[in-house]
């Protein structure tokens, strides 16, 4: 149905040419559903717009054959491309709110998918773009049709999405990360819709995603990607249990799941041995009661009812929860960036909700305490450099200044594995990875007991992740500290936590020690955030 | 059709149809002029820059048909014409009556003008009858009939007046400020402030011959350049006081005349308040420094009359006269060197905003002169709202620039303003004991009294000897007329469109 | 160790300070127009610096036996009315025109940027009445405002200055407010928090300096402006002194002599008036790369 | 609807400590003025007693404080006062002159849009090329020059030289009579009452203030078009209505387009007041007889009342401008007035 063949795709840009596909071939045939994996950057989404011919007006497909039902995509005028579009190829991309018209009926935006395709009349196409909300299950159809994008929920902005790109009964549907920024539950739910209606219909669909569990749970193929060409391609089962290519296999290793140890994720040559860290008796922390409600617009917002937990030295605490249920506000309150509205942060015993947040800054403990936050390229401040980042607590709350500052910053690279040519870069030239390492070198600069690490690898991708990880598995041997780990994925706490907590709607619904809360989880919402999980399905790497 | 319609431009703005009201502007007043009759009016004469003047030596009558004046000049009756106000109803002497006490009752400017004729207070003015109306005098003044003849006195349709005239407003103020109801040549059909003034003509009619123009639109335009290219590619007939430089090169093209004005001079004035100025040498020196002709060029590009380089004898009573000065720099700097300030000194040349077009390069050109003597000059440009206050009223600017002109053309009638004790022109608080004699002796006394020449003459003396004036030039109004004729110029610089025909006919 | 960090830490600081330079020269390179504005500038500031020492006549001294000459060698520019030098005076202006503009906009960089940062910063009430106040004075007609303001102030060039300078920082209030407020709860911003900084630092330090680009904009578009201004203040009269000579003086008193014929009066300080705001306004883009640490590569 | 009803409810509330603001500070900014207001109508050759009497008449002989609680009374009353230098109610004179400024401010407007955005858009499709730059030269040069010096070189080049211009005479020729007064505005006037003839009178002396306006104007518009429609066209959303197949036309006017109308509109307000703010120049070269011209005779004599009567209405003007762009982005932006955005 659709057969790639030698796809070159580069784009002009300031530095000269890029090439983002380097020839690469694939066919897909009817009714099959193929997967495209490969880390950030590897081509998977420009190979998809190429596919449509919708690339930036600065990129081109420079060589190859791309052909689809014997039209040959890469000559087809742009007319019969425009009609191809939508009717034959549909696409769902990621952040479903963004994709959609933020000021037009959603109704309005499936009409004109179905009046450009000649699927409707303007008598009958308010009726036609009903049936297709009701199509991907959308609660009340006929009242959404008159709804905005800002007035739905994300899952329902992804649903609407899909009805657009289903609206003409497309052949093939490309999914590129269809998922991405929706909560777990919803991802499950959303990527079960998909996937029954794909196979209900008998389309074939190509899911782009750097998730190796969700490519393998939706997906009969599997392709993946890196530096724009196709390094391993088979079936899930056998690409995951026996990779051939190292990167895939990399890969494979780095995906979190049940049953391994954080050090399985690295590569095998990279495994060292990891030094117990040493969990004591005495509490560190101690939350009691603690409340935070915000003054809303409409109304009070409750974000964190009354939560009391104790967070002992050398533990590492995870805490859990759905998007919203107010883990980043218990962290800021925990790290005194917030005032909680009541209850008690007793530090080694010493109340700190007492002392304002505005003062905290000059408070001998503020070292002490630190985070590393959730979006590497938020938390580093865009004009200074990597060395002016990691120096700035220094400077604020040590003595260290001229050559003993810039060794300490050195060190700290080191401990951290960046790179010391990277200290005088600025963020936006850093990856991911080398990013979170200058967020996670500026946290420990001065030795703090306690690091609160909020989602610190949600944006990166999976093998950087993993190193991400077992540096602060590393740290957390070296130095001692405590964590509370905030996450919403269930087997990245599995690894490198202790103790777990399970927080929603602000309020804490179960918690106790990792194995006992994940392997029989006694509460119905910590079950449903498990089962909601993909499980990447490689037996255990034996090696 | 467009024939009888005539189209004139000026900068000035008419923010009111009655001269009398607090407040009304100059320009204003040419509404009293066109629209309202006088008892008398000036003749007509050539005038010397060529086109019509009016005649301050005669007087002819207006709507007076003839008057008689008493052996002791203290009454003066007038027999009125035949005449109608323009709502048809007949001009009678109680209108006068009403229309001369409105005058002297209202204060501000127009019951100062009248005082300046001997006309202060009702009483002075009785209807014998209908046709009759009688003026009395405290004492015979040469003033009182020309002053009759100035726009101030102009006569109103008092009993439609009285009709709109209310307890608070017994002198019907709002009402004459948005309509005229006289008997003149002409009735301001629309007014729109600040745009235009449309005149229509009064076919009735008596008190001259009746105006070619049925229809006349005085159009507000601001920018000078504007005006000059409406009125030289001929969509207007009439650029009124359009400015020197204008008036220069629009002589080659068109009918321009620039007429002096009668007893104005533009001169930079000596404060005596301040020291420096207090030396006689020192207000010498500056005289024979100032670059009169370069003056003359840049700020008046030669419109106008020279006021320099006269002989020192004075022969005759001719005012604005030549002083006896002229440029001369070693002269200068001998009478600096003679005074108390040989090294000179510092001190600030001030100058209104809105009469800058002469007085700036006037005054740059002063300033880099006297530096030439050691005197530096710091320019100061004071807002025009400000000016009067300063200049005229505190008197307190050192050296500046000032541009009185007296309405009734007499020496002595200029003195009066500018040369006596506190009187408003003269800004430079110039006080001479003689002067203030000779100037009171002679205010009322008829020119043809024998005394009054000498005097005049010993007046003028003094005032080249002292000079808290230097006489720069006297000024001209300019006005570009583009296919009409008739222009007369008058000494209240108002644009008279009674006297305008189309050029053809 | 010591010793091999100095070694390391001095390099690392020479690369960085050429590093910028390199950046700057990128930035203008990579535009041209960006380049030629920056060009004109150069120029422009040249002829502030020294044009009064090179221009071949003393701008105020006058000549009555040459007025109103038309462009000749020996007058580039003809003559005024007094027969100076419009050459001279129009080079010689630059200066003043310069300090004028860039003096208001500094002032009201300034003073719209702390309003603004405080603004944008705490929020709640001190936002709210802050906001009311600058509502009040974009209320106003701004070129009518700094007429009163100059009016009422009389007409120094100091005042100019002020004048101007109080209409433009709303603006500049405004867009920091936003830039601020934007950033307030951002990553770094609670980071720089957690290193010790306090809350003034954190404004300054932190999230201040990354309102900088889009002000640069707005820097550009407000020298200007602020050139125009001033023209403009002068033309209803209200303007600098004479006899200094100043582009929106020269401009406005030469467009009387426009329909006279004298058209060089008013169009070569137009001309450099208008150069002058054209470079400004060019400028924008390149200014806001250059202090944009996000342009370089 | 409700919503935005409360949002719009919330914006004219706040305007009221806005326009007290402006009343104050207008009130304190005439008084500050320099030049004694009773002397300067008392007239040239006015007596101490007569400038007094002035004063008296003009109540300047109180003190401030009751002079503002007169003034404040005045308002409540719908008074602006009388102005001094016309001898006219300022409310009357504003009433006549506004219509003036307001039509030559809109027309001046609606031409640079008809101009900018296309521009803008242009420029924003083919962003880097020739075209764009070109733009970007074009329209800077534009606001570049002085309104007062481009108004007077069109005036010599389009009306004393070329001749094809109407005189510079303000709204209409004298050959042509008012069209009768409805709105105030020449050209719906006399569209109303048939007389095309006086609308094209009206339309010809349009052209030349107007095209010096809108020139001044081109760049904010065209530079906020473009930097919004490029925003726009790299959104997501404009992605999926392309992968949708959707017509480009389609995807660029009805997606990208009304996207970005939303900071153009916002710009347009701004250029707006600003314009009429700084009509007073144009205003000047082209004997327009609109406020502008007023508030500059008004503030040169120190005439309060007129100062203040045209601050305010200016400010009347600019809160309800705010009022239409907040229409027009409740008409536009399902959002409005609801928190997210
Ligand atoms: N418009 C463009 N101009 C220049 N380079 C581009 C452009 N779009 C994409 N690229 C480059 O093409 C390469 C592939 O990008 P692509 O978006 O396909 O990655 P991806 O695999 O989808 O990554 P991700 O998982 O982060 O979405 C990247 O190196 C990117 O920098
Ligand atoms: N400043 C605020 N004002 C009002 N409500 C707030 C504020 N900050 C957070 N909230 C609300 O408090 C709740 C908890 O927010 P919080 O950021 O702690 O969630 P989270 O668990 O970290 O979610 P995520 O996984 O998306 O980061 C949410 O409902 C949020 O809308
Ligand atoms: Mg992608
Ligand atoms: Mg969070």
């Amino acid at each position: 149905m659709l057969s790639i063949k030698d796809l070159q795709v580069a784009f002009r840009t300031r530095k000269g040419e890029v090439s983002a596909v380097r020839g690469i071939s694939f066919e897909l045939a009817r009714g099959e559903r193929l997967g495209i994996v490969g880390e950030s950057g590897s081509g998977k989404s420009v190979t998809s717009y190429a596919l449509m011919r919708i690339l930036d007006a600065n990129g081109r497909i420079k060589a190859g054959d791309a052909v689809y039902s014997g039209i040959d995509l890469r000559k087809a005028a742009e007319r019969d491309m425009r009609d191809l579009r939508g009717r034959e190829i549909s696409m769902i991309f990621q952040n479903p709110r963004a994709a959609l018209n933020p000021i037009r009926k959603v109704g309005h935006q499936i009409e004109d998918v179905l009046r450009q395709h000649a699927r409707a009349t303007r008598q009958d196409a308010r009726q036609k773009a009903i049936a297709a909300l009701e199509a991907v299950k959308i609660r009340d159809a006929e009242a959404r049709y008159d709804a905005y994008p800002f007035e739905l929920s994300g899952g329902m902005c992804q649903r609407v999405v899909c009805a657009i790109a289903l609206a003409c009964d497309p052949k093939l549907m490309i999914m590129d990360e269809p998922t991405t920024g929706l909560d777990i539950t919803t991802q499950k739910a959303v990527m079960d819709l998909v996937d029954e209606l794909v196979t209900a219909r008998g389309m074939s669909s190509i899911l782009i995603t750097h998730d190796l569990g969700l490519a393998s749970e939706y997906c009969d193929r599997i392709v993946v990607m890196k530096d724009g060409q196709i390094v391993e391609e088979g079936a899930p089962q056998l690409l995951l249990s026996a990779p051939q290519h190292p990167y895939t296999r990399k890969l494979v290793d780095a995906t979190p799941r049940r049953g391994v140890t954080i050090r399985e994720l690295l590569p095998q040559e990279e495994r060292r041995p990891l030094a117990p860290h040493v969990v004591a008796e005495t509490p560190l922390l101690e939350v009691r009661n603690l409340t935070k409600t915000y003054q809303g617009k409409s109304g009070p917002v409750h974000a964190v009812r009354d939560i009391s937990f104790t967070i002992r030295e050398g533990q590492s605490v995870g805490l859990v929860g759905e998007s919203g249920c107010g883990k980043s506000t218990t962290s800021a309150m925990l790290v005194r960036l917030l005032d909680p509205t009541s209850g008690q942060l007793l530090y080694r015993g010493e109340d700190l909700a007492q002392m304002p947040a505005a003062d905290f800054a000059r408070n001998p403990l503020r070292g002490k305490i630190q985070m590393v936050f959730q979006d590497a390229t938020d938390s580093l401040n865009p004009r200074h450099t990597s060395r002016q980042s990691i120096a700035e607590p220094l400077k604020r709350m040590t003595d260290l200044r001229g050559a003993a500052l810039a060794a300490r910053v050195e060190e700290l690279a080191s401990v951290t594995g960046l790179p010391e040519h990277l200290l005088d870069r600025f963020p936006h030239q850093l990856s991911g990875g080398q990013k979170a390492r200058v967020g996670i070198a500026r946290a420990i600069a001065t030795e703090p007991d306690f690091l609160i690490l909020d989602e610190p690898t949600a944006a990166l991708d999976v093998s950087i992740q993993a190193v991400a990880l077992n540096l602060l598995a590393d740290l957390r041997a070296r130095l001692g500290m405590s964590y509370l780990f905030v996450s919403h994925d269930l087997n990245v706490v599995r690894m490198l936590c202790d103790h777990v907590i399970v927080m929603k709607g602000g309020e804490i619904v179960d918690a106790g020690p990792v194995e006992q809360v994940m392997d029989s989880p006694s509460h119905p919402y910590t079950r449903e955030l498990l089962e909601a999980a993909p499980q990447v399905p490689i037996p255990t790497a034996a090696a | 059709g467009a024939g009888d319609t005539l189209v004139a431009v000026t900068a000035q703005t008419i923010n009111s149809l009655d001269l009398h009201r607090t407040g009304t502007n100059r320009a204003s007043y040419a509404v009293a002029i066109n629209c309202y009759d006088r008892l008398v009016t000036f003749g007509t004469k050539e005038a010397p820059g060529g086109g019509l003047s009016y005649d301050y030596a005669t007087l002819e009558p207006e709507l007076a048909e003839s008057w008689t004046i008493s052996d002791d000049g203290m009454t003066i009756t007038f027999t009125l014409k035949e005449a109608s106000f323009q709502d048809g109803s007949p001009v009678t002497a109680e209108d006068v009556k009403w229309s001369f006490d409105r005058a002297v009752t209202v204060g501000g400017f127009p019951t100062v003008q009248m005082k300046a004729g001997g006309l202060e207070r009702p009483e002075q003015f009785e209807a014998v009858d209908a046709k009759t109306f009688v003026v009395k005098l405290d004492r015979p003044s040469k003033l009182s009939l020309p002053d009759l003849a100035v726009p101030v006195p102009f006569i109103i349709n008092a009993t439609l007046a009285k009709a709109n005239a209310t307890a608070d407003d017994p002198w019907a103020m709002e009402y004459l400020h948005k309509n005229t109801i006289g008997s003149g040549a002409y009735k301001v059909t629309r007014w729109d402030p600040g745009q235009q003034v449309v005149y229509e003509r009064n076919e009735a009619w008596v008190g001259g011959p009746v105006p070619s123009y049925a229809r006349v639109i005085m159009r507000e335009v601001p920018s000078a350049a504007t005006q000059r290219a409406l009125v030289e590619r001929g969509d207007v007939q009439v650029a009124f006081d359009i400015p020197d430089k204008d008036a220069a090169e629009l002589a080659e093209k068109l009918t321009v005349y620039s007429t002096p004005v009668e007893n104005c001079i533009h001169a930079l004035c000596l404060n005596t308040n301040f020291e420096p100025f207090q030396d006689a040498n020192v207000r010498k020196a500056i005289a024979a420094i100032v670059p009169y002709e370069a003056i003359f060029k840049a700020a008046a590009y030669g419109r106008g009359a020279p006021l320099w380089g006269g002989s020192a004898e004075i022969t005759d009573t001719a005012w604005p006269r030549k002083s006896p000065y002229d440029t001369d720099l070693a002269t200068a700097q001998e009478f600096m060197a003679a005074s108390a300030y040989p090294d000179g000194f510092e001190t600030t040349l001030s100058i209104s905003t809105d009469l800058a077009s002469w007085m700036e390069p006037a005054a740059l050109l002063i300033q880099e002169a006297v530096a030439k003597i050691g005197i530096t000059v710091q320019l100061d440009k004071i807002p025009g709202a400000n000016w009067r206050t300063a200049a005229l009223v505190e008197k307190r600017l050192p050296m500046h620039l000032e541009n009185f002109g007296g309405w009734l053309n007499t020496p002595d009638y200029y003195f009066f303003w500018a040369y006596q004790k506190d009187h408003l022109f003269n800004s430079s608080n110039y006080f001479n004991e003689e002067v203030e004699q000779l100037t009171n002796e002679t205010l009322h006394m008829a020119m043809d009294d024998p005394e009054y020449a000498p005097k005049i003459k010993r007046m003028f003396e003094i005032a080249f000897e002292d000079l808290p004036r230097i006489p720069l030039y006297q000024p001209a109004l300019n006005v570009a007329v583009n296919g009409a004729s008739g222009y007369e110029f008058w000494f209240h610089r108002q644009l008279d469109i009674r006297s305008l025909s189309p050029a053809s006919a | 160790m010591t010793d091999v960090t100095v070694e390391n830490a001095t390099p690392a600081r020479a690369k960085k300070g050429s590093g910028t330079l390199r950046h700057i020269l990128w930035v203008l390179r990579e535009n041209p127009v960006t380049g030629l504005s920056f060009a004109m500038f150069a120029g422009l500031l040249i002829s502030a610096l020294i044009g009064p020492s090179i221009v071949p006549y003393d701008p105020l001294a006058t000549d009555a036996s040459a007025t109103l000459q038309p462009p000749s060698a020996a007058h580039w520019f003809g003559t005024d009315n007094l027969g100076r030098d419009v050459f001279s005076r129009v080079i010689v202006a630059t200066r003043l025109d310069l300090v004028i503009s860039v003096a208001a906009v500094a002032l009201s960089f300034v003073f719209g940027s702390v309003l603004g940062a405080i603004a944008g910063y705490r929020g709640g009430w001190i936002d709210t009445v802050l906001s009311r106040v600058l509502d009040t004075i974009m209320a106003f007609p701004l070129f009518v405002l700094a007429m009163g303001i100059v009016a009422a102030l009389g007409n120094s060039v100091a005042n100019i200055i002020y004048a101007t300078a109080i209409i433009n920082i709303p603006f500049y209030a405004r867009l920091v407010r936003a830039e601020v407020n934007i950033r307030r709860d951002a990553g770094f911003t609670q980071a720089a928090k957690l290193a010790g900084n306090s809350d003034t630092r954190v404004l300054a330090l932190h999230i201040f300096p990354n309102a900088l680009p889009p002000m640069m904009v707005q820097v550009s578009l407000n020298l200007g402006w602020a050139i125009l201004n001033a023209a403009g203040l002068s033309f209803i009269g209200l303007g600098v002194r004479p006899p200094t000579p100043e582009w929106g003086i020269m401009v406005a008193e030469g467009a009387n002599y426009i329909v006279s014929g004298e058209w060089w009066l008013a169009l070569f300080p137009g001309l450099w008036l208008m150069l002058a705001v054209f470079t400004f306004n060019l400028m924008g883009d390149g200014l806001r790369d250059i202090v944009d640490p996000r342009r370089r590569s | 609807m409700g919503a935005r009803g409360t949002a719009i409810g919330l914006r004219i509330a706040q305007a009221i400590p806005v326009l007290f603001g402006v009343i104050v500070i207008s009130f304190l900014l005439t008084r500050a003025l320099p030049g004694d207001p009773a002397a300067q109508f008392a007239g040239a050759m006015a007596t101490e007693e007569s400038i007094e009497q002035v004063r008296t008449s003009l109540g300047l002989d109180k003190p401030l404080v009751t002079q503002f609680g007169l003034y404040l009374g005045q308002l409540a009353r719908g008074d602006l006062g009388q102005s001094v230098s016309t001898g006219q109610p300022v409310i009357e004179e504003l009433a006549s002159r506004l219509p003036a400024s307001l039509e030559l401010t809109l027309f001046a407007l609606i031409l640079s849009c008809a101009v900018a955005i296309p521009l803008g858009v242009l420029a924003a499709t083919r962003p880097g090329s020739w075209v764009d730059q070109l733009c970007r030269l074009l329209v800077t040069a534009g606001v570049s020059l002085p309104t007062f010096f481009t108004g007077i070189v069109l005036v010599y080049v389009f009306y004393y030289l070329l001749g094809i211009a109407p005189s510079p005479l303000g709204r209409l020729d004298f050959i042509y009579l008012d069209p009768p007064h409805v709105t105030g505005f020449f050209l719906i006037d006399a569209a109303l009452a048939g007389d095309w003839e006086t609308w094209f009178g009206a339309l010809k002396q349009l052209i030349l203030p107007g095209l010096t306006l809108a020139l001044f104007t081109l760049a904010p518009i065209a530079r906020m078009t473009r930097a919004a429609m490029l925003s726009a066209l790299s959104a997501d959303y404009v992605r999926t209505a392309r992968a949708a197949g959707l017509a480009p036309r389609k995807v660029l006017y009805g997606y990208a387009f009304r996207n970005a109308l939303l900071p153009v509109v916002t710009t347009l307000g701004m250029v707006f007041s600003f314009v009429l703010g700084a009509n007073v120049l144009v205003e000047k070269v082209f004997a327009w007889p609109g406020i502008g011209s007023y508030a500059v005779e008004a503030l040169v004599v120190s005439d309060y009342a007129a100062v203040q009567g045209f601050v305010l209405s200016m400010a009347l003007l600019f809160v309800l401008l705010n009022l239409i762009i907040d229409l027009a982005y409740s008409v536009i932006d399902p959002r409005f007035g609801t928190s997210a955005k």
